[in-house]
């Protein structure tokens, strides 16, 4: 098991690409999307729907210095198009240790 | 000619429905994928329609059609825009937020505009939709320029990369892709294999559409709790902007094209209508700082029921007017 | 005339498919946004139909099969409540979520009595469809009254609340607005618009419950697994009581109502049959402490099995008999 | 970033709509929602089906002092109708800092 | 008779515009649960269909073409192993994964063909819906065979009951039960019945066939971003393996089982196309070391559209020139 | 509120079974699902299809004992088929206390 930083974005389904995007740029390779989420905000509601306007979840297990790398590519986005990003401790178990 | 019965079609009965049954609260629910597909199998059901219409008639008229449609795609945004800015006093980014919604179109209203004529037994020209799958396009684009004019000055560097996604979106976004693409396909499918598949289009196509429209009912009204945050003047210009659309379409369907009634109403429904499904994202995108809120709430909330409940009897009566007796 | 031919209708085969399917352990698996889209389907479908016959008769003979379906309604659940209370000997909250289930309907189930009548070229009379509208909402309070009676003593302030909004959920459920909307469109709309959509509904219909059937079929056999958690005297209720309910329905349909083999046999069907899509939710709100184990299973797995493929013939046999040669 | 705590909470799907009222009277803002959960715990296997007894999975960013009216407000909800709910410390990436 | 007008059929232009929708990168999205449904609704119409058929039919010759197909389905990844070892130079492991997906079936291709075939009037035998059926099955055990081959020396013990369970898996996979549980239940199930449901397989079917080819249009364009994964020489085999697998077919079709050109096409087409609905999970189970991105680019980026935009016409040419004229 | 260790795990959702299978051996009783994730990790992009190779997202509480045990049955699995586990701190908040 190795320490690492547990990134949580809840974003616009719509901005999904753009972040993927990102993590390219960065090198990130690992990320898990669970998709269909709604929520509320200081934006209103958002749910599911023909518009595509509902949220994703993306979850990214990384090593700290790249978490503080993704942080910063993500902020002006969360920033323009609103949502959140939660950022905690855990252990990766990793596969061959 | 004109009575309550015309609005007894069931394509309007089921938006009614769906409607009361959220008023009501009831707990009735509606996949969010069923919509989609729902509005995949419309789309395609209309664009082979077009296209197998489309091949029987002659160029040019579909060229006239093209160009009026590029017209005002490209002219209802401005005049949106002008009434929201003057008239309404709404700020620049909502405002061009708003006007491309409604220089596009809505599939929705279209139908349903067919389903009021089918059961007029009322006949229509197929240029209309070839109109329909071009208006999504430049209200787009028009929109995402009144953007960057409004943000002249406050400055911002990443916003053009944003705009050369967008007008790629526009012109590919999945709406324009169905109804391109299905037209060509039943313009130049040949015959016995399209005769397999039009059944399916052809009798379940009524049948879906009232599904559908019982779930546009219900999403309509969820819309009803923000009208607070749209404010009077904007629920005013949610009806108002429909009916000067629906004119300036009148005179292109009757006096530019030179259609009959039906035809002349189905464009002055492309031009009342606005888009609720393809414009919204790409607003979201092209104008962060707009409100969904309002655009949403205006398109779907406002303008939706009421050119599909108002608006499609009161058109076709001027439509008719204009037509002059048959 | 009974054969075993009579079984052998596509509906009750597909049922049989998805209950062996599941059995085998097979990995086919249905989206559960299906199975969703598919009763609206089906629920839309039979309340056109409904509407459209119920438009052409006359107001006393509905009338008197709304009175009826109230007292099937109300009645059912007290005598299930008896035989759990008295006979079985369960606990008195698991004792009146099952009640409502049993006093409730299962559309699938009516929907399958129709193809078997269908198959057989049997008529039937248009009212059952408005019992089974109506059948929905008053085992939901009954259920929740007896569910209160029963906690008395044991003191628990938050219910009232709860209450007051599950009498509302009874009347506003989604079976009952898409059943009750689509009655009213059937009989209101204007004809053309109705000959328009009900292709969509006539020609698919039975297809419909085909795919509906087979993913029931999977749901139910997924229930055997909780066979043990119920027990043997519970299954013999889960048997018993559709058989006492068909007993009260057979006497409703044909002394009380007046009608023929075929809407004596809904009738019985609608009493028989146990609900398991409106009422589960509204027992696991009302009554948190009673086990979704227990009434699921019964109302799913074993009444739901034993009417579509023992009932329907049954009930039948004795319809005919009731009514006598033709 | 800002220390927050993560409320994760999974209750059937009918049950939503009362723990969000809950969240309205507290005057808990910010949610996120992911549908179609299904899992398994004291009252047995749920799923997602017909029925609407499947589960929904809520995630609450909200700092230390709404957290407990949150939790005090869930735990009647859960002991009813069953459930779990799991705090945990994250950083939350404020977009203005 | 063949010219280009033989491709226009509608279902192969709406895998066309699929493709190319993907390519242009639109952002139009088909539901996972959607294609989950229209595939469901194809395998049970061609199951009731096949299943009607073969009620009329002789049990000799449905023995020969079980057999016929048992040969197909063991015979093939044994010709693919082959070739992808010695020929391609593959390692074992990723040779034993996609030759299990040459050995069974495309069912969407299977009935594309059909839809192909339909266009030219050309009739069909029945019996090659029951070898769709059966072809899914071997494939799969002799992959889990070479594979575990492939590993001896390796040792691994957790292999034993992986194996057991993906034998039964192999037989009881949802195509399989779909398929043979339809074609028991069109064997069986008394005439009325089925005329009722019937319409809705056999009205809709070209057209449900369409959207489900506009998403697997889709789908196999994505997979061309793993071209350069999978390399010139695995890519070849992508097109010679069906070409190969189609003269294999075209002979059992032709000599041992003594069909006419439609319904040799259809046995040709069964060898020629590769599995990429319930083979991919089997061998992801199964060869956890083989590479999705091959077998899935392979069967689904490369074999599947070279046989529905080139397999199928040639391959029809040849079993016309087999079968001489008519 | 108790504290437990609280397990993440992102497979592909034909592993689901095996998983569960595990789970029922060493006796954990409580999970959650969340279906149809998609992904992207060292075996490249996953996502929801026709084939049933999308991912799928588990999250498990319980004591350290049981993790370790949960651990060290999940670690061939995700040797062999890929996937991640994140082990993180949470606290409990159980219906009864
Ligand atoms: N405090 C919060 N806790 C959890 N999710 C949140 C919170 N605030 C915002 N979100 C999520 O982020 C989305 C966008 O938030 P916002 O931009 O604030 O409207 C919402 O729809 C929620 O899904
Ligand atoms: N230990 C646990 N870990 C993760 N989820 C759980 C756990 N226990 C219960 N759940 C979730 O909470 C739901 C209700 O739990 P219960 O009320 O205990 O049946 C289950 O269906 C699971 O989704
Ligand atoms: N670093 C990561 N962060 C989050 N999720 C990951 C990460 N790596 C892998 N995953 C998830 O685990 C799945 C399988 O990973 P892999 O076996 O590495 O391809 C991926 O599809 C992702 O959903
Ligand atoms: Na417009
Ligand atoms: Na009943
Ligand atoms: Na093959």
């Amino acid at each position: 098991m190795k320490p690492v930083k547990r990134i949580e974005i809840v974003i616009e389904e719509i901005e999904l690409e753009n972040v993927i995007r990102e993590l390219d740029r960065i090198g990130v390779v690992g990320y898990t999307i669970v998709p269909h989420a709604g929520g509320r905000g200081e934006r209103g509601v958002r749910y599911e729907s023909l518009q595509g306007l509902g949220n994703v979840l993306m979850t990214i297990a990384c090593d700290e210095r790249q978490a503080t790398r993704v942080i910063d590519a993500i902020r002006p986005i969360l920033k323009r198009y609103g949502g959140i990003c939660l950022v905690s401790d855990a252990m990766w178990v990793i596969h061959d240790s | 000619m004109f009575s309550l019965s015309n609005m007894l079609i069931p394509a309007i009965l089921f938006f009614a429905l769906g409607f009361l049954a959220q008023l009501i609260r009831s707990d009735l629910k509606f996949p969010p994928d069923l919509a989609k597909a729902l509005s995949i199998y419309l789309l395609v059901g209309i664009g082979l329609h077009g296209g197998i219409e489309l091949a029987k008639i002659d160029a040019a008229g579909a060229l006239s059609a093209v160009a009026a449609a590029l017209g005002l795609g490209f002219g209802l945004p401005v005049i949106a825009y002008a009434l929201l800015i003057w008239v309404v006093r709404l700020d620049r980014l909502n405002a061009a937020a708003i006007s491309a919604h409604y220089g596009s179109v809505s599939a929705g209203t279209f139908v349903t505009a067919i389903a009021f004529l089918d059961s007029l037994k009322v006949p229509h020209e197929s240029y209309p939709v070839i109109m329909l799958a071009i208006m999504e396009s430049p209200a787009i684009i028009i929109g995402l320029v009144l953007a960057n004019l409004a943000r002249k000055g406050q400055g911002n560097g990443h916003e053009k990369r944003v705009s050369r996604e967008l007008v790629h979106d526009a012109f590919t976004n999945g709406s324009v892709v169905l109804l391109l693409g299905s037209m060509l396909i039943g313009a130049i499918a040949q015959p016995a294999g399209l005769g397999k598949i039009m059944p399916f289009y052809d009798m379940m196509f009524m049948g879906v559409l009232s599904l559908f429209l019982l779930d546009m009912g219900m999403e309509a009204a969820r819309r009803i709790g923000d009208f607070r945050k749209v404010g009077p003047s904007l629920l005013v210009f949610g009806i108002m902007m429909p009916m000067i659309g629906a004119a300036v379409g009148l005179a292109t369907g009757h006096w530019l094209l030179g259609f009959g009634a039906g035809g002349t109403l189905l464009v002055a429904v492309l031009a009342a209508s606005a888009s609720y499904i393809a414009v919204p994202p790409a607003m979201r995108l092209a104008v962060p700082e707009a409100s969904p809120a309002l655009f949403l709430t205006l398109s779907l909330g406002v303008t939706f029921p009421f050119n599909v409940i108002v608006g499609i009897p009161l058109y076709f009566w001027a439509a008719r007017w204009l037509a002059g007796p048959v």
